[in-house]
């Protein structure tokens, strides 16, 4: 099911836990499934020098905070910027069709935490105007299919 | 690596002895039981005696038990059958919220074709309300539909009460007792059970063959037309291998249910001790006394079932989170939203299912790596220590 | 006694291949398909690698082939499934008076539920006639389910000019191969054909599996609703062990129709032959040429089919007349009656099906009886010599 | 299916044949399944000396036959129509339900006989007041259940 990739970064997720003084936290969930994903960041220079995630989510769901986090330590906001959803799924070596959504909100949880960042730190991330992580975040609704 | 099997509820492992009395059937026995030839005949006994073996196993008579494919067909069989056969005399089928998808989805479907279904809800143990019940029925109900043990939280329904209300207000009662055969005494012929849906992969059988139970007189069109196997009803080429497997599964899971249930409730009910005394922030789903004997089902907070059940893997531990079927699936199990769990606590639950291979010592084994695991899965939660 | 099996089309001996690599399914393979855990993975992993055999045999995509309990639940679903999925454009359908009763008997049922089909009649060869199916396609048209080749006469029909038609007026064709496959060369990604039903036990795989072919686009409903197995198109867990069978079985099936058919047409001929040089007042049965390959149909005047099983049973040669299915009824086969042969002929009809299993040396036991049978019951008979 | 002892009188049937100057011959062909049974009679003084029959039929018609002509063999014309098709059946161990008529052509194809020697011989058999085999004898029309 999984790709050998996703289970290594399931089983040992890279940057897990908290920074208490960090610069940007981003939390999104996924109406699709009642997941949440909460990331945070220290951003130096516009360089993000740490983060880390915690996720209640499924497999795919850690992996791909896993893998998101090592994709943008390190980047500059430009670079995190660039981070597509496509890119994190990619990284893993993939992930079956009906988990795509699942790096889609590893994706949304950097953004949320750049947007952070910018509203406290006041620097302008353009890019970002307009960027909303799905508004039904919190929508726990069933839907029978 | 150690491999516990905890899952069987979803499917067992089948027995031996099944394996051995059906071997025959796949070499030299491979006669048609339609022909009259010798190696046709041999066949048809063979069938005929399975089907004996249901009909003893249940307390029925041989002549009202069908062969079909599986539960699910069995399931597909007694609603639209009936729905379809009766819909002169009315349009309303009366069900319940924590059904399995193999009635619920049939009547979902059946709505789109003008049929009109109550799903009844039940309570925080799962249990449904009688009262609820005869409210819900009126002049156009033709079919009331209630299994008899739930395959996720483990729940007895009161079957006999059920039937009694079906009986007194002239409606068929349909149960799908697939979790529930092996496990609980059924005794048909003095029952007001109409029909009843069981699946031989569930007692230790062959997966892809069940039956369906029709009580004499029950108005019911066939499901599969055809030729004119199991008496014009159930068309089809017989599987004469899994029919005899069935049998001799049923034969066996029926045998000795109290003192079988003793051993499995021992089990069970030490499996749910441990967990309550080494991890915290759990709770117990399904009704505490009115449970199928093997059934343990917790929702652990924080968490997500999903990543449970990998991290289980990863040490050989075999789980579910609610019933197989819905793995596919992104919500949570629609049988613990039914039974008032919130989204994100149904979604960290796991379904521990005993089986007759499944040993005391593998308990342990079970508990040491299920705390760990959950402890782990926490510090990574967001909603943990909030 | 000797024992001569010649009724390879009612059902087929399993190859030890088939049932070889069935075998793990039935032992320590046992785990659900649709569960995340690894012995659910590997049933899984099996399930999909069947599927692939299934679609490479039929130059299908896998995601085009679905599970199904038999032929029978194939013909079913295909029938129904398009009906009622296309109602609001049409209630017609369009079959012949020749197919198996798993897709007659399912239009006498849609006939009560509503709609209409015209039963085409067909030749004395068993053709029928491409112009008058063109002429009965009207805009109420939604299906025209017509079989590939027939199980008792063996007459293959234009499947490709059938196609051609349906897909021209654009109308659903679905074919019952049942009997055809592994007879006949079928390449789907190139036909108009929508739907195809095959079953495992006409080829030496398992009794209790088959496959419907649907064609990616194709308006239909599912007929067994339930789980999400088989892409939501065919719920109920998997019979895995089967799955693996017929994969196998029509990959071998396949793997060398044209060899495989001189083979067996090589003792067809000589058995034809045989008869009508040995035995007076006979007539072969079916379309000279356009036959199945192991088809033999002959009639026997003055004489009872039954009486003639009967008689070859005694000394261990196991033959039909006409389908297996109707081995219960009264009445002679439909097909033989819809191909002009009157009643009395019809009833002394007997096939002999030559599969893989039958050697040269056979057909001289088989003949040499025959000749004898048939004379034996003509000297009863008060129809002879008159 | 069968019992041993339909299975006996089929494959060894008592009584084939036919009489050529017979004293009364009955033919009677079954409405269900279109099959044909002929019986002749031998009779002197009232009692059946001998007795044929010709087949055109199933097993169980074939069997019923032998047995019943074993059974009217050297009985009175008063034993003879006591006759009846379930005595046949008995007399055989039993017939599938759905075979239950073929013991029916015999009954009547004895009683076809007597009628015909009655007629000819004048010899009045008030028991066969009224007797008709099955009337659509020859009706082959196939019935679709
Ligand atoms: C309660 C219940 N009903 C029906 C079914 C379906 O049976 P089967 O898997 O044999 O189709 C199952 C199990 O899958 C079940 O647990
Ligand atoms: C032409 C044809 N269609 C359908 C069927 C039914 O298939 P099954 O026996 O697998 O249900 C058969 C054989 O019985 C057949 O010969
Ligand atoms: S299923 Fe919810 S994030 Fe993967
Ligand atoms: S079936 Fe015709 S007489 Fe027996």
């Amino acid at each position: 099911m999984y790709t050998e990739k996703v289970m290594d970064h399931f089983t040992n997720p890279r940057n897990v836990g908290e920074i208490p003084d960090a610069d940007g936290i981003g939390e999104v969930g996924n109406a699709k499934c009642g997941d949440i994903m909460k990331m945070y960041l220290k951003i130096e220079d516009g360089v993000v020098v740490d983060v880390k995630f915690k996720t209640f989510g499924c497999g795919s769901a850690i992996a791909s905070s896993s893998m998101a986090t090592e994709m943008i330590k390190g980047k500059t906001i430009k670079e995190v910027l660039a981070l597509t959803n496509k890119a994190v799924a990619e990284a893993l070596d993939g992930l079956p069709p009906v988990k795509m959504h699942c790096s889609v909100l590893a994706e949304q949880a950097v953004k949320s935490a750049l947007l952070d960042y910018s509203k406290r730190s006041g620097v302008a991330i353009p890019e970002l105007e307009g960027f909303e992580p799905d508004e039904d975040v919190h929508d726990h609704e069933e839907h029978e299919e | 690596m150690k491999q516990v099997y905890m899952d069987n509820a979803a499917t067992t492992k089948m027995k031996k002895e099944v394996l051995d009395e059906m071997m025959p059937y796949f070499t030299e026995q491979y006669g048609n039981p339609s022909s009259i030839y010798r190696v046709g005949r041999e066949s048809k006994k063979a069938v005929e005696e399975a089907r004996e073996k249901v009909a003893k196993a249940l307390g029925a008579k041989a002549k009202e038990i069908y062969f079909t494919s599986g539960g699910t067909e069995s399931d597909n069989w007694a609603v639209k059958g009936v729905a379809y056969a009766n819909k002169d005399k009315g349009n309303h089928i009366i069900t319940t919220v924590i059904e399995h998808h193999a009635v619920l989805h049939t009547c979902k479907y059946l709505e789109k074709q003008g049929f009109e279904v109550t799903y009844l809800g039940v309570d925080e143990h799962g249990l449904i309300d009688l009262t609820e019940l005869e409210k819900a029925i009126k002049d156009e109900t033709i079919l009331i539909s209630i299994m008899y043990a739930n395959n996720e939280i483990g729940t007895v329904q009161p079957i006999a009460e059920i039937g009694k209300i079906a009986k007194a207000k002239g409606v068929y009662f349909h149960t799908d007792a697939v979790q529930a055969v092996g496990s609980v005494e059924i005794d048909l012929e003095n029952s007001d059970i109409d029909m009843l849906s069981l699946s031989g992969h569930k007692i230790y059988g062959p997966k892809g063959i069940g039956a369906l139970y029709i009580k004499q007189g029950t108005k019911i069109h066939p499901f599969i037309h055809g030729g004119s196997q199991e008496k014009n009803r159930r068309a089809g080429t017989e599987n004469i291998a899994y029919m005899v497997g069935l049998g001799k599964a049923i034969e066996m899971a029926t045998a000795d249910i109290d003192g079988h249930n003793k051993e499995i409730m021992a089990l069970r009910d030490g499996l749910i001790q441990r967990i309550n005394d080494k991890i915290d922030y759990v709770k117990l789903n399904g009704h505490p006394e009115k449970r199928l004997p093997g059934n343990v089902n917790f929702s652990f907070e924080f968490i997500e079932g999903e990543a449970l059940l990998l991290s289980l893997d990863m040490v050989g531990i075999a789980g579910s989170s609610g019933s197989a079927c819905t793995s596919g699936s992104l919500d949570p199990s629609h049988v613990l939203l039914a039974i008032g769990l919130p989204h994100e606590i149904a979604h960290g639950s796991l379904r521990l299912s005993i089986g007759d291979f499944n040993s005391e010592e593998e308990l342990d084994y079970v508990v040491d790596n299920l705390a760990e695991i959950v402890q782990r899965l926490r510090n990574m939660s967001p909603l943990y220590e909030k």
